[in-house]
């Protein structure tokens, strides 16, 4: 066991805490940006190498840690923030028309 | 001889009629033309290859098929025939829909695999929603959605019998299964409990429709138990009477003509039921006679009663009368045919009947029942011909004595029909020595037989004398068995209340029952 | 709700927490790459391992990753594209305008640095494309939103022809390795310079990549910015 | 050496690429560039079934063998599917075509094209982590595309459909995480070799994610709830394609997971197989049940995707050939019908200006062309002899009951005759006869030919269903006889 993952699942127990109890879409957009932050760290931890050093070859390391997860990450970040903006986008348009961000509100697609 | 898969492609052809020509004089006779080839049609079994193409289709013309085959194409060239003037004339694309019933009956009829057989079997319904549909949206609907679920009983059964057999070709079923095709069967061929469609359809769909309905479409039901049930003997012995005299008795208290026809059919399904569970073979031929004899005199009753509602506007007994006067060919015909239904000589329904009693001779329970629905059914088609046709009620005499007979397509039909009622009863031969039943067993017209059929017409008109102002036609609403039926739906509609009320558009809801299903399913899984 | 939520929550945890105890541990790396760090230098010629699976390994996650910010930033021009909302017109004060005169070359270059030595150092296209884009954001902000509007070099269809571009150079230089008879997005195959590993001109099509994507997530970016700032 | 697996997916890139430019022949000619592109599209994908028929392709992109790069597998089941889909969106690009006002309709072209993209890019490659990139490229799409009439409606549908898929693929990113950190293989030919170096719990727990991520992308209930609102709420095309297409794709991708990378036979002994087809059996349900009294006329479409979606995962969970060929063919059929009558309804309702059932009564007289087009798809779904739903659904029904799921097989056909119930009464309305100050004309040409198109294929297809299912049987094949092809798409690594 990692010790990183009880502060994987702390991180995405906020996220979740947030994304099911806050009624705020903006809220709710944040608690999905920390889950995924926290699935990103997962990620990363579980690459990790005891001692390693960063995946950049000068000659001399032996022990390196796992470039893969690393580029996943980047790859998921650049992914997460792409919908986090849209995300952010549309929630200002909703803004616009329904004139609150509350879930409990914004309803008239239902049934 | 003709080969099965011309007759088929000829059939299909009458789909195409409204889109081939706009001359609605020639579609009578390419139905003509199938009924032509359906006699001539060569009793081979043979598999058309590319039909489905993964699939095929086994087609199996024997006996049975063979005497089902005549008996449809000769109806529907009749409807078509009495169509040509009945329909309206902007509605051409009613014959295309009548060569639809037509193909898929055909299709039922032929179809020696199961997949086939339930294809063609919706399909029956689907043509005769589109048939129904223009007058009586809301009816047709009704029709195919109970179809619809009969099929899906039916599909049950045949893929429960596919997995026991290991094979989908059509053949008798058994064990426990046989309660299930029973049930999907018994949606289309109206048996008791099953059979609250049908005087609504009967009733709302154009009579010409009503005539095939009642005449050959409720017959497919009939044909699958016997290809499907051959040994069901006691419980069709049961289910029989008990239809017959269920259709009887509320036959008698109608007021709307083709409702009382209607309910004859349940009447007359119950005798060819008895018929097939006599276990013998004179009361099963008894059962295919009656089977086909019912399929033209009331065929026949319906077409007549139609084209008094073509001239009149209405079929309501309590508005009818003076019509023997008006509209001659149709009383007549319409005369030859409660004749035969009643079962008196020389019509056809008397050889028929007279077989089925023939076959049940050794139970008297049941010879005594028959006797009760005789006297009944005599009693509800005295009722018809005499308020329909021959009573001279003051109110509508200006209206009803002034009308014209219908054209010459629909009484041709209808006359046409009324010959055959005649000669299938003059001449049982005919059909039985060549389809059915190798030699006649018993003598028809044996001097007891006669004297006690003339008995049982003149005791029944002298019942119907006395009683005809209990049965005078009235007004009033008759429960039928879908009364408990109509019980089950609010059911339905509070579950999709509740559902719809779960569906708040909440979007932390919806998170939190996407989470908890994460849960669960990681709890199951783990 | 609030209690159910938080019962669900732990239970989930507690789950995932000892089933994924049994993740095992290794010191050693797995061989996918293992091989990655064995020869990926020698593969490639890029030394950053990270940009080497990124752009070359994976470079077709790449292209799918710059697809989707080219995804949300033309989902931004089309949900944003009639809305004229200036706010924040004329900017900061002068103050500030002056100090960010002075800062935005140092940031400009540093973002240059960061994409084009991706292949030998930390860094690469994406993070270097968003510093690029910060800095956009940083001279609307400063210098008001009319300044994006009268500037030529960061006007919304440059940016827009920019982001394309980017995405369109993305997919030239992979097509190079169709047309050299190898596949689609091949490296060192299709003929790239490898250089020395470790010096600037070295990595074959890598730099190329990342350039491409550094310009595309600068566009990119920006577009998304300005559309919901409404300065389009 | 065959490109055309990458073809298939940087064709409409390119094209969305190209036409972003802010460049006037970019500006004025977007249709043309939409045109040829799709146009040269569905050839290539076209090309590509026939291709894969003969001979299946591995496509390493990069030139890397397996395990190192990305391989793109173009095998008969991925090219069936990239085929089916490219039907779908040439349709929906012939019809928005007609159906998109001027505006801002170029932004929505590039989005559709890339859309396209991720779709295609989803059922052809043979890498987890690459499916995740494209699923986020169909999802980031979809989303926006959803929310493109910019109305109270749309805009809420998107943000449900947003946030619930964004939850959904951060769950498909951490089981792709516990896989790699358990075996370090991202490769799903090699992870279906090394499966069983993953210790238990952590296997069943990335099932349990992969289920619920591509759950809410292929709307399984509970996580439905989003589908009816989006489908309901977007343009007509979009409608037909994320309801005939996307979500196909994701049930495909989902299955492809389930055969490939677990194999069936991991996730017989965990059980997993009932719980997807009693899962699918409570998404039939509830569809069905939901779609019977919906006022909305797209609403109601959309409960009857779900309900058909559930159909295809009973039978695709059962894990035998036959119930893998039924699965896809209803996957087929329903796609293509859904399409016919998303597109039909959106031309009826851009006539009459309402989605609700009461408004467009009596339409039926006066745009017989749409008509036809509904009718035939309606008649399809629910099962009509002749049509192609009755012969999917004949095979669901006769797979589910053999393998002894004669409950199931019971769900199908009670979910087939609450659909008839639904289908025929709007069939029923909107022939009802209309007032006399109610005429709407005929659309024009580029919105009922593709209508009919995709009814004159469901006819087609309902009476030679030779035709597709020659190609399904061997595309099922992919995927159950994986042991064997495996070796091909490995190599010697």
């Amino acid at each position: 066991m990692k010790p990183t993952l009880i502060f994987v699942l702390l991180i995405m127990s906020l996220g979740l805490y947030c994304v099911l109890v806050k009624d705020n879409l903006i809220k709710k957009a944040l608690g999905i940006n920390i889950m995924e932050g926290a699935v990103f760290l997962f990620l990363i931890s579980y690459g990790y190498r005891q001692g390693g050093s960063p995946p950049i070859l000068t000659g001399s390391e032996t022990n390196i840690v796992d470039p893969v997860p690393q580029a996943l990450t980047l790859t998921a970040i650049v992914i997460g923030a792409a919908t986090t903006a849209l995300m952010l986008g549309i929630i200002i348009k909703i803004y616009k028309i329904y004139g609150t961000l509350d879930t409990n509100e914004i309803r008239r697609l239902r049934g | 001889m003709i080969k099965p898969a011309v007759l088929l492609a000829l059939s299909a052809v009458t789909i195409l009629l409204p889109v081939l020509t706009r001359k609605r004089i020639l579609y009578p006779f390419v139905f003509g033309a199938v009924f032509a080839a359906g006699i001539f049609v060569a009793k081979e079994t043979v598999l058309i290859p590319y039909w489905l193409y993964p699939f095929g289709w086994q087609v199996r013309i024997d006996a049975l098929s063979y005497f089902f085959i005549v008996l449809l194409t000769f109806l529907v060239f009749m409807v078509a025939l009495y169509s040509y003037a009945y329909i309206d004339k902007s509605d051409n694309s009613y014959f295309g829909w009548l060569g639809l019933l037509l193909t898929a009956c055909l299709g039922v009829i032929v179809s020696a695999d199961f997949l086939n057989f339930f294809l063609f079997w919706d399909l029956v319904a689907f043509a005769l929603y589109l048939l129904i549909r223009k007058n009586q949206p809301e009816v047709a609907r009704r029709y195919f959605i109970i179809q619809f679920s009969g099929a899906g009983i039916l599909l049950l059964a045949i893929m429960l019998n596919y997995v026991n057999t290991g094979h989908l070709l059509l053949g008798p079923v058994s064990g426990s299964l046989k309660i299930l095709f029973i049930l999907g069967i018994g949606v289309k061929g109206a048996i008791w409990g099953l059979h609250f469609w049908l005087p609504e359809a009967h009733t709302k769909a154009p009579s010409s429709i009503s005539c095939l309905l009642s005449g050959f479409v409720v017959k497919l039901g009939i044909y699958g138990f016997i290809r499907l049930l051959p040994d069901s003997n006691r419980f069709f012995l049961v289910l029989g009477v008990l239809m017959a005299l269920y259709g009887v008795v509320f036959a008698l208290f109608q007021h709307d003509a083709k409702t009382l026809l209607a309910y004859h059919t349940i009447s007359q399904l119950g005798y060819i039921i008895m018929g097939l569970g006599s276990g013998n073979i004179t009361g099963q031929t008894g059962a295919l006679y009656h089977l086909f004899n019912h399929a033209v005199f009331k065929g026949l009753l319906f077409l007549a009663v139609g084209a008094v509602g073509y001239r009149l506007g209405t079929r309501d007994l309590r508005k009818m009368g003076y019509l023997y006067k008006s509209m001659p060919v149709t009383t007549i015909t319409c005369l030859v045919a409660a004749l035969s239904i009643a079962g008196i000589a020389p019509f056809n329904g008397y050889i028929s009947k007279t077989l089925i009693k023939e076959g049940l001779y050794d139970i008297n329970l049941i010879k005594n029942l028959i006797t009760v629905v005789n006297y009944g059914t005599l009693l509800s088609f005295s009722k018809l011909m005499y308020y329909g046709f021959f009573n001279r009620p003051e109110e509508f005499k200006e209206k009803n004595a002034s009308l014209k007979e219908v054209p010459v397509s629909m009484s041709a039909a209808m006359m046409v029909l009324a010959l055959v009622c005649l000669f299938t009863g003059l001449m049982p031969g005919l059909l039985l020595n060549n389809t059915l039943l190798p030699e006649i067993p018993i003598n028809f017209w044996s001097i007891s037989k006669l004297w006690s059929n003339t008995l049982t017409l003149a005791a029944g008109l002298l019942i119907f004398y006395f009683a005809r102002k209990v049965l005078r036609p009235k007004y009033k609403v008759i429960n039928d068995i879908d009364y408990f039926y109509r019980l089950i739906l609010p059911a339905f509609s509070r579950t999709e209340t509740i559902l719809k009320g779960l569906h708040t558009g909440n979007l932390n809801h919806y998170l939190i029952w996407y989470f908890t299903f994460l849960t669960v399913i990681v709890l199951l899984i783990i | 709700m609030k209690y159910f939520s938080a019962l669900l929550i732990a239970v989930l945890m507690l789950v995932l927490f000892i089933s994924l105890q049994e993740i095992p541990l290794s010191q050693n790396l797995m061989p996918v790459s293992s091989h990655y760090v064995d020869s990926g230098v020698k593969d490639t010629g890029a030394t950053n391992l990270v940009n080497a699976v990124l752009f070359d390994y994976r470079g077709f996650d790449t292209l799918g990753e710059v697809t989707v910010i080219f995804a949300a930033a033309a989902a931004f021009k089309m949900l944003f594209s009639h809305r004229r909302i200036f706010f924040f017109r004329y900017g900061m004060s002068p103050i500030v305008k002056t100090g960010m005169a002075v800062y935005s070359p140092f940031i400009f270059i540093f973002g240059i640095y960061v994409i084009m030595a991706g292949h030998i150092s930390p860094g690469g296209g994406f993070q270097g494309g968003v510093i690029l884009a910060s800095l956009s954001i940083l001279l609307t902000l400063v210098y008001g939103l009319w300044y994006k509007v009268r500037q030529t070099v960061l006007s919304p269809a440059i940016s827009s022809n920019i982001e394309s571009m980017g995405g369109m150079v993305f997919i030239f230089i992979g097509l190079a390795g169709i047309f050299s008879g190898n596949y689609f997005l091949s490296n060192l195959g299709a003929g790239f310079f490898a250089g020395i590993p470790g010096s600037m001109f070295s990595g074959g099509s890598i730099p190329l990549l990342n350039i491409a994507s550094g310009l595309k997530v600068t566009a990119g970016l920006s577009i998304i910015f300005y559309s919901i700032a409404g300065g389009e | 050496m065959n490109h055309l697996p990458v073809l298939l997916i940087i064709n409409p890139l390119l094209a969305a690429f190209s036409l972003s430019l802010s460049i006037p022949p970019a500006r004025k000619n977007y249709k043309i560039i939409i045109g040829v592109s799709a146009v040269i599209q569905f050839a290539l994908s076209m090309a590509a079934l026939l291709t894969s028929l003969q001979q299946p392709v591995h496509y390493h992109v990069g030139g890397w063998p397996v395990p190192l790069g990305i391989t793109l597998i173009l095998d008969v089941s991925s090219g069936f599917m990239a085929a089916f889909t490219s039907i779908l969106f040439t349709a929906a690009v012939l019809y928005s075509f007609a159906y998109i006002g001027r505006g801002k309709a170029r932004y929505y072209y590039v989005l559709l094209m890339i859309l396209w993209a991720g779709l295609t890019g989803m059922v052809l490659t043979g890498d987890l982590f690459n499916m995740i990139v494209f699923i986020e490229i169909a999802s980031v799409t979809a989303y926006s595309l959803v929310a493109f009439d910019e109305t109270s409606f749309s805009l809420e549908a998107s943000i449900k459909y947003m946030m619930l898929g964004t939850v959904g693929t951060i769950l498909i990113i951490l089981a792709t995480g516990i896989i790699y950190s358990s075996v370090g293989s991202l490769n799903i030919a090699d992870l279906y070799n090394r499966i069983q170096g993953i210790p238990e719990k952590p296997l069943k727990i990335s099932i349990a994610l992969f289920v619920a991520g591509f759950g809410v992308k292929t709307a399984l209930v509970p996580m439905h709830t989003w589908l009816a609102d989006a489908h309901s709420s977007a343009p007509a095309p979009i409608s037909a394609i994320l309801s005939g297409a996307f979500v196909k794709v994701g049930v495909f991708a989902l299955f492809k997971l389930m055969y490939n990378m677990y194999g069936w036979s991991v996730l017989t002994s965990l059980g997993t197989d009932q719980l997807l087809i009693n899962i699918g059996a409570a998404t039939a349900l509830i569809g069905g049940i939901m779609a019977a009294n919906q006022a909305d006329l797209k609403r109601m479409l959309a409960y009857s995707t779900i309900s058909q979606v559930g159909l295809i995962v009973m039978v695709l969970s059962l894990g035998t050939l036959q119930g893998l060929t039924a699965g896809f063919f209803h996957m087929f059929n329903h796609g293509i019908a859904k399409g016919a009558l998303f597109l039909s309804v959106g031309s009826m309702a851009k006539r009459a200006k309402t989605n609700r059932i009461t408004g467009l009564s009596g339409i039926g007289h006066d745009m017989p062309l749409s008509y036809f087009g509904f009718t035939v798809g309606a008649l399809a779904i629910v099962g009509i002899p002749l049509l192609n739903g009755f012969m999917s659904k004949w095979l669901i029904c006769s797979n589910l009951i053999q393998n002894g799921h004669t409950l199931h097989g019971i769900v199908l056909i009670i979910v087939s005759i609450i659909g008839a119930f639904y289908y025929f009464r709007v069939l029923e309305r909107l022939a009802s006869p209309a007032g006399p100050d109610k005429k709407h004309r005929e659309t024009s040409y580029g919105m009922f030919v593709p209508v009919v198109t995709l009814a004159g294929l469901c006819i087609i297809t309902g009476l030679l269903p030779y035709i597709p299912l020659v190609v399904i049987e061997r595309a099922s094949l992919d995927f159950f006889s994986y042991n064997s092809i495996i070796t091909g798409i490995i190599g010697g690594f």
